[in-house]
């Protein structure tokens, strides 16, 4: 599952590392953001099923709505 | 497995290469041979190459160590366990000891800083305390090289990572610059922890039939080859290759594993304990046994491992951090593994005590091993190594700077300030927890940190002490002057000097040059604390600290512990000068010698003359001064060390936010760093106070000036060098985020 | 004696301290476990500083799923003092007790440092004790201090002067509605005594024991 | 660019997860990794040129080869 900063939340991580890359020169450098993927391996053949789940662990746990966004793959 | 150090399943016909590519020498795998009678298994030679290595075996120092005075009444433990431990009253010990992970550091900087942290901490709480402080002693190369920015950021970075995750507060620290440094940086950390009287436990393995539990993180293939291969070998183009055995740090899983071992010993459910750290499962089943004078048997498929298909040599020297070694009696083994669960952290029971004297390992099912105990510790190879003065030092001595006229004073001290390596250090210590338990009493930014022994009246007070280019010029002098500048660091604020831990930092052992420093080294360490009656308790050493055939400065670490039986309230602080106070410096009358001193390294870009060598009746006499001076209520005392006298002021002025005016006679008497002296700052009703107790103790003191004023004026006769106390609190303020920036 | 439940999750750190500090103020503290705890006969709970989980994934988002939190939530419910320090206030947040979330510090690093506050709001049952506008001086000690109000309106009771991790509406504390429920960045424990450098942080632990008595 | 970590290096965030998984009851869950990816916004048309500055950007500052590894991916 991909997960992703709002766009609407200050990201001080690629704020922090934009200004690094320009101080070493990487002018062309417009924007820096960092995403997090989380891979599952899951038991389960389903691959309806283990969407469900995994979707039930972002809402659950996995992701925080106030800050990311997320979307799920699943590969058989 | 991707180096070839552990590359453990040779080709044909590369079995007898495999010893050197473990890194014992042919005369090595000979003497293993001959113990045994026998060639060694691949297992066997896998223990006796990590259990061998410079790094577990001391095999070069171990000679020289024995000469350090280590003895006390109050001494509880001294070397030879994983922490010294001595009494500080009320029933309470303190155990404390220093390690070093240069080399882990260098190859990747955050988690080798991080495990050095986890791998002391461990140190601390195998003994039965809690560990409640820690401190770093670091160097790097100079800034201005983006490697060296790299590695100074990532190790501060992982120290507080680690550290501040796991709950240990990170009290104070020492950094230093050179070149000598710049591919191979120092990191040592000193951890502190108390325990009551009855709490201590030993790293022993109790009687057979006692149970061996493995308590903690999984074992994966971390560190692997770790003490030989990265301890105790210089570094060289390969060494990135060297990378993939690299040990990630879990503070999480280590705090657990505080708690779960505090509780065994609170419920006195463990015999004796030992860390895996260095030489991991190896070094955990051997040395206790051969302490214990028994043997043991193990069965490494009772390990529980984070990665399948782990093989016996993999096993055994795994660096996985966050393990421990419990010895149980057989009936509590339930009760450990209970208190294990409860923590979540896992435990399985992986051997037993025997009276072979024989460690006697099984995998699958078939034995790995089968070696005496002490074949792998006690009887490890000892070297006398060759030593020799090096050739250079005479030229070294000569090589004075002749001064034609006085340098200019103001400008010196500025450029001294704008230092990182004298500046403010709070860009390191803000990212530090050093608050934590409610303890610190006087924090990190003073001569030593003074934290409370919680349910007394007491107090512990913590330093470290280095100074590469004093013990380069002068290895005997050096090392004397950094026990006594430890001890007067921590009168400072108010503390008898109690025990000292040394982390002796060198480059190769085989040069004679090097071991010659080291030496002198431990003489010099060694007269000093006669002098003051202090023991060494614990310390490490770490040997090749060289990059392509550059050894580094000789770098000793003092590390100190001093105790105050009434804490003194309000303590002296830097910031408590005020206006009309007056100041006086306190201590030995030296001709001023500029050998060594920063203030000719900064300006003049010199290192060279030979340092003032201590003075066993002074220094005494400046240590009790202080500390009864500190006893009677002087608001502000300050030793003068690196920067001299200049520095000493301008940073009593920038921490109380108030100028001064000091009259001088010679230039060289600002700057120079002489040992045994300190400034002093009381209000002017105080005088009598001063004069009786520098009299009483027999220690010359001079009143130099007086506070006062919004700059920092240096007088002579008339003549005065001023520094704006604005500008100075810029140029100091900004030393260090000012040479951060890319 | 009014009596407090300071949460130990594994992880914390900071439950000696706390307790310490509500006990110098004649309060009957006690260290409870996270998994094994009913805190019905508290008059009101702590959950103190420290990396409860590691802080993996994210901090407080595995500790909100431990048992006591169920009896937290109830003491809320109830209208009880339910106090967040530093990490607590993130593990509130993760809760859903309390609005906002947390990032990285502005400038990534971790930050322990003494901070300045106002109090912005003394309708909380931390700052019930407070004039608003009267400054406080107490120990920041954060990585992830960085406070993100999200949609919902959050009910800021404590200000940084000096907003140094770059929290929305400059949050140094943040209360649910009814103000029973309050999560603070700085730590009050480590401001309970003048040797430490300042007691400021009593004169909230004081309102907050107010509360619960 | 897609970062992922070395297989042999310990994951102390992966397996504290995976355990809050399970004691939440989803069992199925074998194994939980943690990937990054950086997003960088390139003011460059070139694409060639912009994947060569991107991989020098990650020796040179977003990747520890120490303990990741990495892919890069250009979108024109
Ligand atoms: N420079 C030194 N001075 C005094 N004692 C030392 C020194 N170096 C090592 N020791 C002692 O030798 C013992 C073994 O050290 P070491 O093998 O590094 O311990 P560990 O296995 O816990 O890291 C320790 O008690 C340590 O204090
Ligand atoms: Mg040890």
């Amino acid at each position: 599952m991909a997960i992703t900063r709002r766009p609407e939340i200050a990201d001080p991580e690629g704020a922090t590392v934009k200004k690094a890359l320009t101080d070493l020169g990487y002018n062309e450098v417009r924007t820096v953001r960092f995403d997090r993927s989380i891979i599952l391996d899951l038991e389960e053949n389903d691959a309806t099923r283990a969407r469900d789940r995994a979707v039930e662990m972002c809402n659950r746990l996995l992701v925080n709505p106030v800050l990311e966004e997320y979307t799920v793959e699943v590969e058989t | 497995m991707r180096t070839e150090e552990v590359d453990l399943e040779p080709d044909e016909g590369e079995v007898l290469t495999l010893h050197a590519r473990l890194g014992l020498s042919d005369d090595e795998y000979r003497q293993i041979i001959d113990g045994l009678g026998r060639e060694p298994s691949r297992s066997e030679l896998a223990m006796y190459s990590v259990m061998w290595s410079e790094h577990c075996s001391y095999k070069s120092s171990r000679v020289h160590l024995s000469r350090f005075p280590t003895e006390a009444p109050w001494v509880v433990v001294g070397p030879g366990e994983n922490a010294g431990v001595v009494d500080v009253g009320e029933g309470w010990l303190a155990a404390l000891r220093i390690e070093s992970h240069n080399h882990p550091s260098f190859v990747e900087p955050h988690q080798g800083a991080a495990t050095g942290v986890g791998g002391i901490i461990r140190d601390i709480f195998t003994m039965g305390a809690r560990p409640i402080a820690l401190w770093d002693s670091l160097r790097f190369g100079p800034l201005d090289q983006p490697r060296n920015r790299y590695l100074f950021a990532g190790v501060v970075g992982g120290i507080a990572a680690y550290g501040n995750a796991v709950g240990v507060p990170t009290v104070g620290g020492e950094l230093a610059f050179a070149e000598h440094y710049s591919d191979n940086p120092l990191v040592n950390v000193m951890c502190l922890g108390v325990l009551r009287a009855e709490d201590l436990v030993l790293a022993t393995s109790g009687p057979p039939g006692t149970i061996a539990v493995l308590l903690g993180a999984p074992t994966g293939r971390d560190g692997i080859g770790g003490a030989s291969v990265l301890a105790s070998a210089s570094f060289d183009e390969t060494s990135l290759e060297k990378r993939p055995s690299v040990q990630v740090g879990d503070p999480f899983a280590e705090k657990k594993l505080i708690e779960a071992c505090l509780e065994l010993y609170r419920r006195k459910l463990v015999v004796g304990v030992q860390d895996l750290g260095a030489a991991g499962l190896s070094c955990a089943v051997s040395e206790p046994v051969s302490r214990s004078g028994h043997g043991i048997t193990v069965d490494l498929d009772r390990v529980h491992t984070r990665e399948p298909d782990m093989t016996a040599p993999e096993l055994l020297m795994s660096e996985s951090q966050e393990r421990m070694m419990a010895f149980v009696h057989p009936d509590r083994v339930d009760e450990v593994v209970e208190v294990a669960r409860r923590w979540e952290t896992e435990a399985s029971v992986v051997g037993e005590i025997t009276s072979s004297g024989n460690v006697v390992v099984s995998h699958g099912g078939e034995v790995v091993v089968d070696v005496p105990a002490r074949s792998l510790t006690a009887e490890a190879p000892r070297y006398q190594r060759p030593l020799g003065e090096p050739g250079w030092m005479e030229d070294l001595w000569s090589n004075t700077v002749k001064f034609v006229a006085q340098p200019a004073i103001a400008t010196g001290l500025l450029q001294l300030l704008a230092e990182p390596e004298l500046g403010s250090k709070a860009w390191i210590y803000e990212q530090y927890d050093y608050m934590l338990f409610l303890n610190t009493v006087v924090g990190p930014g003073h001569d030593a940190t003074l934290l409370r022994l919680k349910g007394t009246d007491r107090g512990l007070a913590l330093t470290t002490d280095g100074n590469g280019r004093v013990c380069y010029l002068d290895p005997r002098r050096g090392g004397a002057r950094l026990v006594w500048e430890a001890a007067l660091n921590v009168a400072m604020v108010g503390a008898e000097p109690l025990a000292v831990v040394d982390n002796l930092n060198f480059g190769n052992p085989e040069k004679p040059e090097v071991m010659w420093q080291f030496r002198e080294t431990v003489e010099g360490i060694s007269e000093a604390c006669e002098a003051l009656g202090v023991p060494v308790v614990g310390g490490n050493v770490s040997f090749y600290n060289e990059t392509d055939g550059l050894d580094i400065y000789p770098s000793p670490v003092i590390g100190m512990l001093g105790l105050v039986e009434e804490l003194i309230w309000p303590p002296p602080r830097l910031d408590r000068a005020d206006a009309e106070m007056a100041i006086y410096l306190v201590g030995n009358e030296w001709a001023p010698n500029l050998a060594g001193s920063a203030f000719e390294k900064v300006t003049f870009g010199h290192v060279g003359g030979r340092p003032t060598g201590p003075d066993r009746a002074a220094g005494r006499a400046a240590v009790i001064a202080a500390r009864r001076l500190a006893e009677a209520g002087t608001p502000v005392l300050h030793d003068v060390s690196m920067g001299g006298l200049a520095l000493a002021l301008a940073e009593i002025c920038i921490a109380s936010g108030v100028g001064a005016s000091v009259a001088y006679s010679d230039w060289r008497f600002l700057f120079s760093e002489d040992p045994h002296r300190f400034v002093a700052v009381a209000p002017a009703a105080a005088d009598h106070t001063i004069s009786a107790v520098c009299s009483e103790v027999g220690v010359p003191f001079l009143r130099i000036g007086t506070m006062g004023g919004d700059s920092i004026v240096f007088d002579r006769g008339g003549v005065r060098a001023a520094v704006d106390l604005s500008v100075a609190v810029t140029a100091w303020r900004t030393a260090l985020p000012e040479h951060l920036r890319n | 004696m009014t009596k407090v439940a300071v949460v130990l999750f594994p992880g914390t750190n900071c439950e000696l301290d706390t307790a310490e500090a509500l006990s110098s103020l004649g309060a009957d503290a006690r260290i409870v476990w996270h998994a094994d705890s009913d805190l019905a006969e508290f008059d009101g709970v702590v959950l103190p500083g420290g990396f409860a989980h590691g802080d993996y994934l994210r901090t407080g988002a595995i500790a909100r799923f431990s048992p006591v939190m169920k009896s937290v939530a109830a003491l809320a419910e109830a209208g009880r003092p339910v106090l967040g320090i530093c990490n607590g206030f993130q593990i509130l947040c993760e809760a859903g007790l309390l609005p906002g979330a947390f990032i990285a510090n502005r400038g990534l690093s971790f930050l322990c440092k003494w901070v300045d506050l106002e109090v912005a709001d003394q309708g909380s049952m931390l700052t019930s004790g407070l004039q608003p506008g009267t400054h406080l001086r107490l120990p920041l000690n954060s990585y992830e201090g960085n406070f993100v109000a999200g949609s919902t309106a959050a009910r800021v009771v404590l200000t940084y002067r000096d907003n140094i991790n770059g929290s929305d509406h400059a949050a140094a504390a943040v209360a649910n509605e009814a103000g029973n429920v309050v999560g603070v960045m700085p730590h009050p424990e480590r401001a309970s005594a003048d040797w430490l450098g300042s007691a400021d942080g009593n004169l909230l632990l004081g309102s907050f024991l107010q509360a619960a008595s």
